[in-house]
This record gives structure tokens, C-alpha cells and sequence, in this order.
């Protein structure tokens, strides 16, 4: 079998979420990869949509911006930001990828400020479009290396909802109903939300990884399915794919 | 918020945006090949009791094919937007296929006079209605679009049109000033006329859009009736020209000249002479129904009335006028 | 002097109105006439613009709808309803020309129905775009024959909104400031609002008519300038420019 | 309206439609000749202390000529929408041109990297923050472009980008679901990068349009840079492609290149070489300075700083990198 970096693992593990015929509102980078390496392997129909108005183009190659000429190219419709933000809250697309910071135990992202607010440590660039597709997409997902500082207790600035805090908060704060986090993905394990408490629990486990690494790498504590499956490693066939027609340039996945 | 005060009138369509995203949910995105015939598209997506939206404004780049294949196929109790519905009402009148109408502008054919047959059935009892403006349904249909339950605007108040309304008058929080406050209108399924549209539902038209993108948006099936199919490959040149993106669209269906005898700009003018007959006949309901008969309950398909109506050569006249082109030799028809 | 009719004496008193680099939202009609007027005369800067989304546009004749090509003919813009009714809203739209089956003394116009609203004797369209153009623009105007069946004194519906009940009733009613009713032109003569109590007022007589006439043919009581002048009568170059120009099918002008 | 819950950041727009509407009115709506030099235009209409618009997203379709000149011109005090600003963000940190921002997304130039200056200045202490998201800075756009004092929309609920917002929480008559209610943003003066305008200001653009059309329609002085003028007559032939009216336009710059060293497209890529010497020279306090002085105020326009980058053969290399054009040997420069 070839070899394999986490990164790819990763991508490969969010490009298998992706079912034929989705939505997907992607930014760039590693989300961006998934989405381009689902489609070329299970997923054909999978629609890509940016936030800032490109719907289902032909990616040459990986967008710098969400907003570049490539996530237009040969597309459907080169939108508005409204069209795609329109579109996410009348519930027409199924998933989002998001990243940030700071995660906690009930998927809720920090994007915003490391350190106390009004004077804060890092300014971090704040919630851009995540704060919306987070709460317009039915499903979103994360994709994150696996450590202490960014799986945290207790978020310094709560950007983007997740289950907020966790049970039927969520339900019960206005927020489009039956949408939230769905799939947190790390180098190290898989997580998903466990349905009552909305608390993350890790669902399987990447080739090499225990639960004790994964909980020793993790700020709060994880819940965990009594049977943790190993995460199918990449196949051939997708590292070929993702290596020679995603990334070419390596960019994401790194040489 | 507070409710300060609260029309009267009937809402006829959900404006939950909840209920609307669980619909939305469960629409496919597949890019695939949605071409049909009209009549395929209408039996499929046009149930008795829906609320039906129509594209356009008045007699212009209106639906009017869409609307002859709503009555061969006798659907009834529809719901209706009545945001400037003209010629598009006097058929769906004529045909009694709708029993409940959002009102906007009805029964008048603008300077061309009222709809005898469209002012009768309203007058009738049959018929529930709700007053609006033009751009309260514009407002409201985009409310929809954005999966919000209502939008706040500034006209209507202070009027009988608020009074029988839906809407509900309540003060804004950042300005304590007063604001109309319109409710989602989400139509089951609406019709649009555009000049081109590819397989999968990609579509633009040229001209202006009146509150058709608002309605495409906001409609849970929309189908697109086209002048022409073009490929995905002539659409994806320019996709910044594409107005409705194919995953809102249930369905694709080319007809030429499917305005008619409305004007379709860039393509045809309108047929004053054939939508003065529409009002003269209407006066006299035995001649009416003959008149019916031979232009859409005896007509086949779309087609079969154009070409009892002129057909090419009479498009080619209309067309001329279109463009203003007037004396020349060059058509052989003329 | 050439001879006129009444009809080509309102539409130069409306044309007059018109002042160079105003925007004017128009139906088709004598208020359309009006316009195409002004702009071949006084005003050649008027901005033209139809509800359906028509900007600016060069009117080769006449248009047959508000939204049929002529109005978007070698415009600036052919955008949509919103484009319009939002400029309006917004404060950019001067004047507008409205009508109806009914006006008051505080110029609410009706057409909506004759006869009682649940059992009408004449359904008619309703608002239309009459009461958003009433309700955003700053000064609306009314071109319609004088007759004591139109001028009453009580609409059988209040469809577009004028001063409502007069006084400060508009100012309180939560439509935009400022704005509201402004002038009628009939055939026999001119009307503004009293800025108090927002009635009705004479305030010039088109030539051959008196006050009193004027009066039996209105159904409410008109307030009136004490001194009246007379309306001036069309010029023959406003004559001219409208049957040869404007229109020269007689469409809306008769023959 | 009873207010659920009320964010406690600051509104730095006035959301009244009544005293915008008062602008509005006294703004000159003649079709004439509004095309000027952009440093004109930029003194002309950006005041110490205006609230400021950037059209486009982060680097792309961006009005960069525009933020130079308002450095060029040390303009100061301004409030700024940093919806996506990116590159614009970054010019303007480096003249503190503004005290006080509506943030959505800031500091980043997305995954080319955090910017040193913008993140220094944000975190000095000496700039008002309020929170909102992308999407929410479109909507209180919106709301300005509709003459409405407020929007309802359904993100931002239950966050604290929410609570350090200026929106409230309220509950929908219709329907008894709490919604985000966000003000009208109003700039003062905004600028748009198109590829296309008319004397007048007519105006349009390729690819995306992003929330450009809010803020062109919500600001009380909106002037256009544009890639090329074009004769009125090219505009009035296809009026639907119109983007931007001419009367909401105050100024028509003619700027080749304007959007540089971002993307522009169908014209150039954006120059990632030039973007990443801003990024690594913002580290050195002392090269950022020379690198300022060298490339926006020893500047004596924006062409300058174009020629000082590579002028028109760097231009043609990232046309080439626009359309994916490589290799072949047609190009003197390359």
C-alpha cells in the first residue's frame, strides 16, 4: 500500500462524507480538496458552491480565494453572495466545511480572538461566511490537526454555532432548525455529536491512533462509541487522484 | 414584536421557512437532464390546489404556453399571485383553475381594458382574496427566496389595500419608526419564460426581470419554459449571465414563442389584434367558449395555436415590429 | 392660437410640471404622454422610469405596458421591480402620475372596487404598483376628467394612500416623510393641497371654466386660492411637439 | 417590536431610511458627464470621518487604485465595512485611513496568510470594533439598498459574534420564531471596480458580483473605477447587463488595471509574487515604510505603481494566468 501523509488522510476521509448529488459550500485549501476529489471519485454530481457567488464550476485547479476566476470557471452561474447565502438558508445545501481556532465539545468555533476580546492576544479575522453556513447548512463538518490548544474547554470568543451548549440549546435559539455540526475530522480520529447531549464523541479511529492519544490531545473529554472501528486508510486509487489531478502543486498535501 | 396593527386578509401559503427548508431539503441537485414536454411538466408538477406563481409582467414574457396547459389539463382550486397577472388571469379565469388569488393588479389588461371573463369570476363569490401591492408580492416572494418568514417595507400603510391584506403594521426596533411587515409567500410551483435555458435548467433572459428571480427563488418547483434550448457549454461561457441557477428548477421545456401574444423582448411584440379578439370575444360567453375551444381546449400543444394564429409568418411580422422595422420587401409572408 | 382639446391641455399642464433632471416613475397613458412631453421640451434630462424595470430608456413611441420592450428601449438599465420600487423607497424617484376609479378631498385614489368591497359592484385591478409609487415618491399627481363620480366624498376603498385624513394623519401613518400628493390636473383645472389641513385647492382654471364649475363636478367641498388664475393654454410648439412627437398614432390625445 | 436580545456593539451607520431618503433626494439625478481623474474623485468625495465601501471580495474585483489614493490623500477617521477585506483592509491599516470597522472577516488575506499591519492595528486599541458576519454586512446593505431602517435574517443567533453585534433579537408575528434583525448600513462614500461604464455612470462587471450591487445601491456617493469607458451606446444595446444605474453614480474613474495585484476576471489574475512581498515586507517596520513610500505614496498615481510592478508586460503574464494560457512563445515580455 502507498504511503500517506495525514493531511491526505484527512481529505480522503471528508471526500468519502460527501454522497452523490450534494451541495457542499467549501472555502479554500483542504475542504476545497475534498470536495474536487469526491467528485472525481464517488461523488460526480456533487455541487461545489462559494460563499462569495460561484456555483458548480469546472475547478481547473484549486482556488487561491473564494472568490478567484477559478471558482467561476465554466460554472453554472456566477452569483452573489446572496445567491449562495439565499440559497444555505432556504435549505438548499446539505454540507459546509469550516475550520477556526478553537473548537469545543459541542462543535462551536472561534474564528475571532485569541486572549480576552477587548484585548485580545491574536485578532483572528472573525466569522467571515462561517458564522452563516453553519447555520444554514444541515451538516456541517471540521476538519482540524488533532491538539490541546484548538480543542478547547472553553472557547475565548464563540464565532460560528455548533450545538452551542449542547441538548436542545441549539433548538431552542432561533437558529434554522435540525441543521448543525456533524463530522469533525482530524489527523487523528473521526468524531460525530452524540445525539441527546450534542457532546462530541469519537466514532472511529485513524490507522495508528488509540483513544488515549486522541483524549490526551483534546482539551475536554470525548466521548467514544464502546467499539472504535479504524478509519479506512486512502485507497491507490484516491491518493493517485488527489495527488495528480486535486494537487498537482501540492499545495494542500505538502510533498 | 409588538403588533400594532393587523390586516384582515387571507395568507395562503406557509411562510415558515423551517417547513420550506425541510422541503428544499429533500429536492434533488443532481445536474441532470430536466427537458420535458410541457404537457410532461405541468401533469407532473401542477397539483390541484397548489399555489401557482407566473413569471413576467402583464403580457410580457409571460408564461402564456404554461397557462393553456393548465386548463387543457383542468386543474382546479389553484392559488394564484396576482402581481400584474393580465393576460395570463384571463386565461386561468377562463378556466376557473384557481379559487383562491393574492392580488396585486388583476382583471385589467393595462391600457388594453378590463377582462370581462376575469372581473365576472372575481365578482362571483368563488374566489378568495387577499389585497396587495405590486411590490408587496415582490417583497414577499423575496422574502421567501431568502428563507426568512417576512420582510419589513414602507408602503401599504395607512390604506384599505394594508386593511385587507395579510400583513402586520409593528414598530422597528433600531428607529421606533412604523413598518409594514409582509409574510413569505413560497408558490408550490411557478412558470417562467426565458429566452434560453440549458438541459439542466440554467436560464437567462434579456430585458427586464420584473420580481421573476424573486419568484424563481421562492417557488418549491419551478419550471422554465424556454424560446431555446442551448448547450451547457454556450451557458458556462458566460455564467455571469445566468439569472436561475438549474438546482431551483424541476423542469425544462422549449417552447418557441411561448409568449404569445404577449411581447417576448429581443424575439417578438406583442399581438394587439389578437388580444383585442381575447376581449371582444370574452363579452360574449357562447362565442367565448367557441374561441377557447379553437385556441386551447382543441389545440394539441402550444404550437398547434400559434399556427391557428399566424403561425411563422405572423411571428415574423411580430418580430419586424419587435425591432421597429417597418416597410422593406424581404418577407414573403408580409 | 391653434385649437386643443382638453385632453392635450392636461398633459402640457403635467408636462409643465416636469422639471429638467427630475425622475418621474410613469404608466402608460397621458401620464407617459406627459412625460415624453417634458423631455422634448422643457426638461431633457427627465428621467423616465416604469415600475416593471424600464430605466431611462430612449421611447420610440408610445408604450402599449409598462413593461413591454419600448419601456427599456436604448435605456440605462433594464432591471427588475425591485430595482424600481427600491430607488423609490430609497428617496431617488420625484414624481409620479397616478390614477383611479375614486379620489378624495386628501387625494386617496380607489381602484380597487365600486360598490362594497365583499359584494363589489366592479371589481377593479387594485393597487397595482399605485400604492408603493404613491407611498415612496415625493410628489404624486393625478391627471383624471373632473366628475363628481370620481371626486367623492367617500372612497368605497382606499387603495393608494394621499394625505389619508388629512392634517398630520400621513406624517403618523408610518409611510416615509415628506412625501405625498401634490398636484391634480383636470380639464377644468388645477389642484394643490391646503399644507394644513392637506384638502384639496384650487388653484388655477383652465381657460372657459369657473370655480363654480369646477365645484358642481366635484363631490366634496374644494378649498380655493381667492384669487384664481387661468391655467395657460398649451403653445403651438407644445402642441405641435406633442401630435407629431409624442404621439402621433392619436392613441392617447384622440384625433 | 419586543427586543429579545440586543447585541451590544456599536451601529456606526445611521439607520434611518427617512434621513437617507432626505439625501437622496437632493442628489442630482442628470445624465451627464461624471468622469473624472480617481485622485478628483477621492477628494471630492471622501470626507475625514465618512463611512467607507470597498466593493468586490477580498482580492478579487477590488477598487485597490481607490484605497491607494485615499492613503495618497491621508485621509483619516473613516469607519469602514470590512466585509472579506483582505488586501483593501491591508492598504488602509497601513495609513490608519480608518478609527472604527464593521467587522466580518478582516486581518486575513484568506490562505495566503494573517496581514502583520492590519492584525496591529486592530489589536492597538485605537479602532471601535463591532461583529458581524459576511452574509450580515450584505443584509444590512440590503436594507439600505430598500430603503428599510432593518433586515431579518437567521445567522448570528446564539453567538457571540451576536453579542458583540449591533442586531437584536425578536420574534416573527407570523410565525413566533426568534430572528437576528440587523440595521441598515449606509456608507458614506463606496467605491466598485467593473470592467465597463459609460460617462454617466452606467455600469457593469463580469463573474460574480458578490454584495457589490447592496453597497453600490446603499451608499449616498458610490464612484466607479472602471477597467475601460465605453460610448453610452455600447451600454444602451443590452441594457440588462446593466449593473449600476448612473444616478446612484457620483464619479466615473477610468482606472486600466485597477484591480491590481488582485484578480480581475476575464482580464488578469491576481500577481501572488507582489501580494506575498506585502505580506513578508509588513513584518520590518522600516521596509514596510519604504515599501509604502515606493509603491502607493512616492506614487504619483496608480499607473505608476503599476509600471514600478512590471507594467504592461507583467500585466500580460497574469492575463496569460487568467485564461490559463501556458507555454507557446507569443509573448516579447514572458
Amino acid at each position: 500500500m502507498t504511503t500517506y501523509n495525514e493531511m491526505e488522510m484527512m481529505i480522503v476521509t471528508a471526500a468519502r462524507e460527501l454522497e452523490n448529488g450534494a451541495t457542499v459550500g467549501v472555502g479554500t485549501g483542504a475542504p476545497c480538496a475534498a470536495a474536487m476529489l469526491a467528485q472525481k471519485t464517488i461523488s460526480p454530481d456533487l455541487v461545489i458552491m462559494f460563499e462569495a457567488g460561484g456555483i458548480s464550476p469546472d475547478l481547473p485547479e484549486m482556488p487561491i480565494s473564494v472568490g478567484d476566476s477559478r471558482t467561476f470557471y465554466h460554472a453554472s452561474m456566477a452569483g452573489s453572495m446572496g445567491t449562495i447565502m439565499s440559497s444555505c438558508a432556504r435549505g438548499f445545501v446539505d454540507y459546509t466545511f469550516l475550520g477556526g481556532a478553537q473548537i469545543d465539545m459541542y462543535g462551536n468555533l472561534n474564528s475571532t480572538a485569541i486572549g480576552p476580546y477587548d484585548s485580545p492576544k491574536v485578532r483572528l479575522p472573525g466569522s467571515g461566511g462561517a458564522n452563516d453556513f453553519a447555520s444554514f447548512c444541515w451538516k456541517m463538518m471540521v476538519m482540524t490537526p488533532q491538539d490541546k490548544r484548538r480543542f478547547v474547554e472553553k472557547l475565548d470568543f464563540l464565532t460560528t454555532p455548533g450545538w452551542l451548549e449542547g441538548g436542545d440549546s441549539r433548538k431552542n435559539s432561533g437558529l434554522p432548525a435540525n441543521a448543525g455540526p456533524h463530522k469533525i475530522i482530524t489527523n487523528m480520529a473521526v468524531m460525530d455529536f452524540e445525539p441527546d447531549s450534542k457532546r462530541m464523541r469519537v466514532i472511529s479511529l485513524n490507522p495508528g491512533y488509540s483513544f488515549d492519544q486522541v483524549q490526551e490531545n483534546c482539551g475536554f473529554e470525548l466521548l467514544r462509541l464502546k467499539t472504535l472501528p479504524v478509519t479506512p486508510a486512502p485507497t491507490d486509487d484516491e491518493l493517485a487522484i488527489l495527488r495528480d489531478q486535486v494537487d498537482p502543486g501540492r499545495v494542500v498535501i505538502g510533498r | 414584536m409588538d403588533i400594532i396593527e393587523k390586516g384582515t386578509g387571507p395568507i395562503f401559503s406557509d411562510p415558515d421557512p423551517d417547513k420550506a427548508r425541510a422541503f428544499f431539503r429533500q429536492k434533488s441537485r443532481i445536474k441532470k437532464d430536466k427537458t420535458m414536454s410541457l404537457s410532461k411538466a405541468v401533469e407532473k408538477f401542477v397539483k390541484d390546489g397548489d399555489y401557482l406563481g407566473i413569471g413576467g409582467f402583464g403580457a410580457n414574457r409571460t408564461p402564456v404556453a404554461a397557462c393553456h396547459e393548465i386548463l387543457r389539463q383542468k386543474k382546479k382550486n389553484l392559488g394564484f399571485a396576482g402581481h400584474t397577472a393580465t393576460h395570463d388571469m384571463q386565461i386561468l379565469s377562463a378556466g376557473k383553475a384557481y379559487n383562491r388569488i393574492d392580488v396585486a393588479y388583476v382583471v385589467g389588461l393595462e391600457a388594453r381594458g378590463l377582462s370581462n371573463c376575469s372581473r365576472k369570476y372575481l365578482e362571483s363569490g368563488e374566489v378568495e382574496v387577499s389585497e396587495w401591492t405590486n411590490y408587496a408580492l415582490s417583497v414577499r416572494l423575496q422574502a421567501a427566496a431568502m428563507g426568512v418568514p417576512f420582510l419589513p417595507m414602507r408602503s401599504m400603510l395607512g390604506t384599505q389595500t394594508f386593511e385587507k391584506s395579510g400583513a402586520v403594521a409593528a414598530k422597528c426596533p433600531f428607529t421606533d419608526k412604523k413598518m409594514a411587515l409582509v409574510p413569505a409567500l413560497s408558490p408550490d410551483v411557478s412558470f417562467v419564460h426565458v429566452h434560453e435555458a440549458d438541459m439542466y435548467g440554467n436560464a437567462r433572459f434579456e430585458g427586464i426581470a420584473v420580481a421573476d428571480l424573486e419568484l424563481a427563488n421562492a417557488s418549491k418547483h419551478l419550471v422554465i419554459t424556454c424560446e431555446r434550448l442551448v448547450s451547457h457549454e454556450v451557458i458556462a461561457r458566460d455564467p455571469h449571465r445566468t439569472q436561475i441557477p438549474y438546482f431551483i428548477v424541476d423542469a425544462v421545456c422549449e417552447v418557441p414563442y411561448g409568449g404569445f401574444p404577449g411581447t417576448m423582448p429581443n424575439e417578438y411584440f406583442s399581438d394587439e389584434d389578437h388580444l383585442r379578439e381575447w376581449l371582444t370575444k370574452e363579452k360574449d360567453p357562447e362565442a367565448f367558449e367557441t374561441f377557447l375551444q379553437d385556441n386551447i381546449y382543441g389545440c394539441g400543444n402550444f404550437q398547434e395555436y400559434i399556427d391557428r394564429n399566424g403561425g411563422i409568418g405572423r411571428m415574423q411580422e411580430l418580430r419586424r415590429k419587435e425591432f421597429m422595422i417597418n416597410g422593406g420587401d424581404t418577407n414573403d409572408n408580409v
